[in-house]
């Protein structure tokens, strides 16, 4: 059973770090704290699933669902963010824009759902599991680790081998010293918002078909591990949100698996003041802010 | 009774930003420190002040070891500094930032404080009248009530001065403090900090201005790539071949 | 009229009840501490008033003072480990705290009860006890603002550095914002226990945090009115677009957007430096020494 | 306030009681329901069954000429509004009968209150502690003892598994005594219980659990949390290797609409408890049913029908309570109501320390269908 839970584990961590993936960008990247990244994923999963009730293929829905959650993140960004950046100390106040765009999408889930939790329609995706090393795999868990490992690898790829990783990187460091070395940050922020979102989208399809529930609230519980595995891993790291996001869930599915299900939360959490006690900045992260009582 | 750097290192990385350096700041002497661009004057600073770590050496001031104490603690033991880029309170007002230099000198308890009792009420009013006095000194007292934000740039570093002396320092650091000032501006620095020296202050300038320089020092250290290469008198120092070959490139 | 006003004063005390939530999470946000525990040690006080007064069946006039005590020491334990971090990293830190105070307030079912909570606790608390206790935390919140306290508290929120170059001790008045916002949530959480007959763990949970936050940050963050004003905007709200029913919601989303992108500083803040920009008054110390030197 | 005012014939009334006959009047009933936030899912079904079933008493004019105003109002699953709606309901609105929420925490809240204005209040919520030592309050449904009785009895005696596995949502109380209920009885009669984890119904991934049960193989495994979660349960146990023929188990949650959808084939041979049968035990249900799926276009599920049950029993309330209703009456009537017509349990209901007692029914999924389980 080990061998199976530490593969479960594995997998859960893919879907920790598919989703912290893209919500790096913005808050590893731009400092943001984007309380509205769980509400874009969940918009994510009920727009690849409307795209599958009006009859398309699945591989059409994840496309739709993916531009259209992409978009949505250049627009929230572009609404709520922008207006907000040119008032300099913003940090605070674009926090609560967030909230206040998740509490309209929420809503707006909710009236579309009528409250109720949908699921993409049987048979849709192959359920039969194979077997591998004794351990029992379905098809989605399957996929759920290849694209993770796909998605890090292109974004990896994105950031530190195209030019507009370098800049993304740069702006991700000291926004003011890449502007006055001709960084035109607009593009920066349309790029990194696209790709959060185009992510969140990604995530929210595969985990609404992986786990088969899609209703106006799932993306809190997703938030909050998001955020520990942001922390966990160092803002801003790629390597970090990876780490951390696998480390979470063997950490989670070992904790289910073996202790008092009642505990799994307090054991995380515990875990991530642990890790912050030793490291202050994450276990990959550049100083966000110098930890000013001690000589540095 | 001085502040005495003695054979302070720092390396980062590879990279020696401090080697061995000694020097000693007396009270009421002005003593300089100069050298090119990069030589790691501001390091210096930060290495003395508690920001930095310092890897080997010990500063002390009038014999009590800060070596290894953090900014306040070097800030407690009487040496205060004013910063190379200026640091103001940027939404604060001119005379809240002075006064901020004079809150430790308040007595009132953390009780009186809260209750909102006299003898708070009474700490604030001293504070306010004397950071009125010295910002009298340094010739800001119109513009008390401005947000410091919105100050010209000669303003804000009298402001930072002023907030430096507040704290009743022993000793004093200025990294560059007439930067960015005209010449009738300096001038008048020269009379404020010669006014500071005669009270008992120790002053260590660091500066480029070679005239405002000459004007103050009786001593100068000439600092490059992280060593003291020369250290004398203005006169001896303007003839030193290690300081042209410094400053002109061989 | 009278009866509209008995309707309608559950609103009041809420309101009452969230302006003191707002004021322990304005505390340390205008000590620069970005810290989002009040939820937790709110959790925690509730939950101690709670079995003082009904286990212990102690009055309201104990449990609150105790609760205080308990959320004061709640709030220095947490500032040691929380002194190194800053910024992102202290929120969520503070997060991981309160989501651990709701895993044990579930988990620990003989003390607090579980899922179902604490029930039927004896109901002590009235709408003057709690306008008393607001009046008071304000006089203490005001006095300490006039005071050097609330100059270091907004020194330490702009610049750390220059606080510790003069002195200051960073880590002290840390601890101190801490203590303070700790005191007055586990002060505040008592009221709620004593008022609301039953708490339970999901009630201090992600949703409550986002609404205190977002009251202290929509009033604003450096006068003491701008919790208040932010409380009374997230409580009356639900209430004056209760003819939206089920989309109401979207309308307070929509109004936070909004109003932080024209005050993004908060309400009170935003419009206190609108009064001040128009009022630029210059000042003349006592004429004569200030002659004197400009030569 | 989506004020409902509900058909000519309510206004008629109105018109007509004000000039001519004295007695009919019109009783005011505020409902403070979950239609947002974390419970609106059971909230808007549970508001839209008492809407048809107000509806439907006004048409038939059998309480005495009586008719009812409803006033549904959200409550956002919040208790400081819940508090709010219901002083509103009492003390502005000046309403007969308080419906309170479908959430024991928020029930809970206001129920102290309620008894505090002396208006009588009824909720679906399912704790029994909401009633006990008040006189004004009353529940749609019976003490969980008393409901789960029937399910863990058939357990025992008919399906008699050796071993069980027992999950339920630790952060919902109505699931948490749930499945206490059914393990304290089923243990008495010498089930053994051999693991007991539990989940959060805002978890989607039971991977880990699943893997944990398939490894202990039981013989039975009982689940108690929401319609979807439930599904989502069995379909990640089965695809994680559940051993085909386990018995699986559930409670009110398992016999809706919502599972059948939501579980597919998976749901095949798995066994509820009905407050409501699909379909309808009697003309009342079916009436209830094409009355629901006229006005909503969806077949009602559990929660709007035990919403139907709760307005009926106002509505008998108010008949019972004879000329000029009050606050009073009304709660008297509603104490002492004995073997009434309604459309769950089987059909009877009577008033027992203020909780609406009623035969439970065991039911099963056989061929995608919810039907009577055999041996009862």
């Amino acid at each position: 059973m080990l061998a199976q839970q530490l593969f479960n584990g594995l997998v859960l961590g893919a879907v920790y770090a598919l989703f912290a993936l893209g919500f790096n960008l913005v808050f590893g990247v731009h400092k943001i704290m984007n309380l509205a990244h769980g509400a874009i994923f969940m918009v994510g999963a009920f727009v690849g699933l409307y795209s599958v009730t009006l009859g398309l293929p699945l591989w059409a829905a994840f496309l739709i669902a993916m531009v259209f959650t992409g978009l949505l993140s250049v627009m929230i960004d572009f609404v709520a963010f922008r207006p907000l950046r040119k008032t300099g100390d913003a940090e605070f106040a674009m926090l609560i824009a967030s909230i206040g765009v998740e509490m309209i999408l929420v809503n707006l889930a909710l009236r579309a759902s009528d409250a109720r939790t949908l699921r993409f329609p049987f048979g849709i995706v192959p359920v039969e599991p194979f077997f591998l090393f004794g351990m029992r795999i379905t098809p989605l868990q399957f996929v759920i680790a290849a694209v993770a490992v796909l998605c890090v690898t292109l974004l990896a790829f994105y950031l530190y081998r195209t030019s507009f990783g370098r800049q993304v990187r740069a702006v991700s460091s000291n926004e003011r010293a890449a502007m006055l070395l001709g960084v035109e940050p607009r593009m920066i922020y349309l790029q990194t918002f696209f790709i959060s979102g185009l992510l969140a989208g990604l995530a929210g399809v595969l985990i609404g078909l992986a786990f088969n529930s899609i209703n106006f609230s799932m993306g809190e519980p997703y938030l909050l591990r998001g955020f520990v595995v942001l922390i966990l891993g160092g803002l801003g790291s790629l390597r970090g949100a990876v780490v951390a996001g696998l480390a979470l869930g063997i950490i989670q599915t070992l904790s289910v698996a073996y202790f008092p299900t009642g505990l799994t939360d307090i054991i995380v959490y515990s875990l991530l003041f642990a890790v912050l006690l030793v490291r202050p900045n994450g276990l990959f992260g550049d100083a966000v802010s110098d930890a000013r009582v001690a000589r540095r | 009774m001085s502040l005495t750097v003695s054979g302070v290192s720092r390396s980062f990385g590879g990279v020696e930003a401090a080697q061995d350096v000694s020097l000693q700041v007396d009270p009421g002497r002005i003593v300089g420190l100069i050298g090119p661009n990069g030589a790691g004057k501001t390091t210096l600073v930060n290495l003395i002040t508690g920001v930095l770590r310092i890897d080997r050496g010990t500063v002390s001031v009038d014999g009590e070891d800060v070596t290894a104490k953090t900014i306040v603690g070097v800030a407690r033991a009487g040496v205060s500094r004013t910063f190379q880029n200026v640091r103001l309170l940027t939404d604060s007002t001119v005379l809240e930032n002075v006064t901020l230099g004079l809150a430790q000198q308040e007595h009132s308890s953390f009780l009186d404080c809260m209750l909102g009792l006299p003898a708070a009420q009474r700490d604030r009013r001293a504070v306010r009248d004397k950071a009125m006095q010295i910002l009298a000194d340094v010739g800001m007292v119109e513009y008390a009530h401005r947000i410091a934000s919105g100050l010209a740039y000669g303003h804000q570093r009298r402001v930072e001065i002023a907030r430096a002396i507040a704290v009743k320092p022993k000793y004093i650091l200025l990294d560059e403090p007439v930067a960015g000032m005209n010449d009738v501006e300096a001038g008048e620095m020269i009379q404020l900090f010669k006014s500071f020296a005669e009270r008992g202050i120790g002053i260590l300038l660091i500066e480029h201005n070679m005239r405002f320089v000459n004007a103050l020092c009786e001593q100068i250290y000439v600092l490059n790539t992280g060593r003291i290469i020369a250290d004398g008198t203005p006169a001896e120092i303007s003839q030193s071949p290690d300081v042209i070959a410094a400053y002109l490139g061989t | 009229m009278i009866n509209f006003f008995y309707a309608y004063q559950p609103l009041i005390d809420f309101f009452l009840l969230n302006a003191g939530f707002a004021l322990s999470q304005y505390i340390v946000l205008r000590a620069g501490v970005f810290s989002i525990a009040t939820v937790g040690i709110v959790s925690i006080g509730a939950y101690s008033a709670a079995i003082v007064m009904k286990s212990l069946g102690l009055s309201i006039w104990i449990a609150a003072p105790f609760s205080a005590l308990v959320g004061l020491a709640v709030g220095l334990l947490l500032s040691v480990p929380l002194a190194r971090l800053r910024g992102p990293y202290q929120a969520i830190a503070t997060l991981a705290f309160v989501q651990i105070v709701a895993a044990v307030a579930l988990y620990a079912e003989p003390l607090t009860g579980g899922a179902l909570g604490m029930n039927d606790i004896p109901k002590q608390v009235s709408t003057l006890g709690l306008v008393f206790a607001l009046a008071f935390v304000l006089y203490i919140l005001g006095s300490l603002s006039r005071s050097r306290i609330g100059a270091i508290f907004d020194a330490l929120r702009q610049d750390e550095a220059v606080a510790g170059s003069l002195g200051i001790s960073i880590s002290f008045h840390h601890a101190l914002a801490f203590a303070l916002s700790g005191a007055i949530a586990g002060l505040f959480g008592a009221l709620q226990a004593g008022y609301i007959y039953s708490i339970e763990p999901h009630q201090y949970g992600f949703v409550m945090l986002t609404m205190t936050l977002a009251a202290v940050i929509l009033g604003g963050r450096r006068s003491i009115w701008g919790p208040v004003v932010g409380a009374a905007i997230m409580t009356f709200l639900p209430e004056i677009a209760r003819p939206l029913a089920e989309n109401r919601l979207l309308l307070n989303g929509l109004l936070l957007v909004v109003v932080i992108i024209f005050l993004p500083r908060g309400v009170v803040d935003g419009l206190i430096a609108l009064v001040r920009r128009r009022r630029t008054s210059a000042v003349t110390w006592p004429a004569e020494s200030s002659k004197e030197v400009r030569t | 306030m989506r004020k409902l005012t509900l058909g000519l014939a309510a206004s008629a009334t109105l018109i007509a009681s004000s000039s001519m006959s004295v007695h009919a009047a019109e009783i005011l009933v505020g409902v403070a329901a979950e239609l947002t936030g974390l419970n609106a899912n059971v909230g808007t079904q549970t508001a839209r069954g008492i809407e048809v079933g107000v509806e439907w008493l006004n048409a038939n004019h059998d309480m005495n000429g009586n008719t009812i105003r409803l006033m549904i109002e959200d409550n956002a699953t919040d208790k400081a509004q819940s508090m709010t709606l219901l002083n509103k309901f009492a003390l502005r609105d000046n309403v007969h009968v308080v419906v309170g929420t479908s959430s024991s925490i928020l029930a809970l809240s206001i129920a102290p209150r309620a008894e505090e204005l002396q208006v009588p209040m009824i909720t679906s919520a399912f704790a029994p502690a909401v009633v006990e030592g008040r006189k004004w309050v009353f529940k749609a449904s019976d003490t969980p003892a008393r409901m789960f009785q029937s399910i863990a009895n058939y357990t025992a005696d008919v399906l008699k598994p050796e071993t069980c596995v027992r999950v339920y949502a630790r952060d919902n109380e109505a699931y948490v005594e749930q499945s206490n209920v059914w393990a304290r009885i089923v243990k008495e009669k010498g089930v053994e219980i051999v693991d007991e984890p539990s989940i959060l119904l805002s978890d989607t991934d039971f991977t880990a659990i699943a893997t944990r049960i398939v490894d202990l193989d039981p013989d039975c495994l009982h689940l108690a949390m929401t319609p979807e979660t439930s599904a989502n349960f069995v379909i990640q146990t089965k695809s994680a290797g559940l051993d085909p023929d386990t018995l699986i188990i559930g409670g009110t949650t398992m016999a809706t609409g919502f599972f059948l959808d939501a579980a597919g084939e998976a749901a095949e041979g798995t066994y509820s408890l009905a407050d409501y049968s699909p379909g309808g035990i009697n003309e009342l249900g079916k009436t209830f049913e094409a009355a629901y799926e006229a006005k909503f276009g969806e077949k009602p599920d559990n929660f709007s029908a035990v919403g139907f049950a709760e307005a009926l029993v106002i509505g008998q309330a108010i008949k019972a309570a004879g000329d000029n209703p009050t606050r009073d009456s009304i709660r008297e009537a509603m104490a002492g109501l004995k073997d009434v017509e309604t459309i769950i349990g089987n059909g009877t209901l009577s008033m027992v320390d203020q909780m609406a007692q009623y035969q439970m029914n065991v039911l099963t999924v056989e061929d995608g269908q919810l039907v009577r389980a055999p041996g009862q």
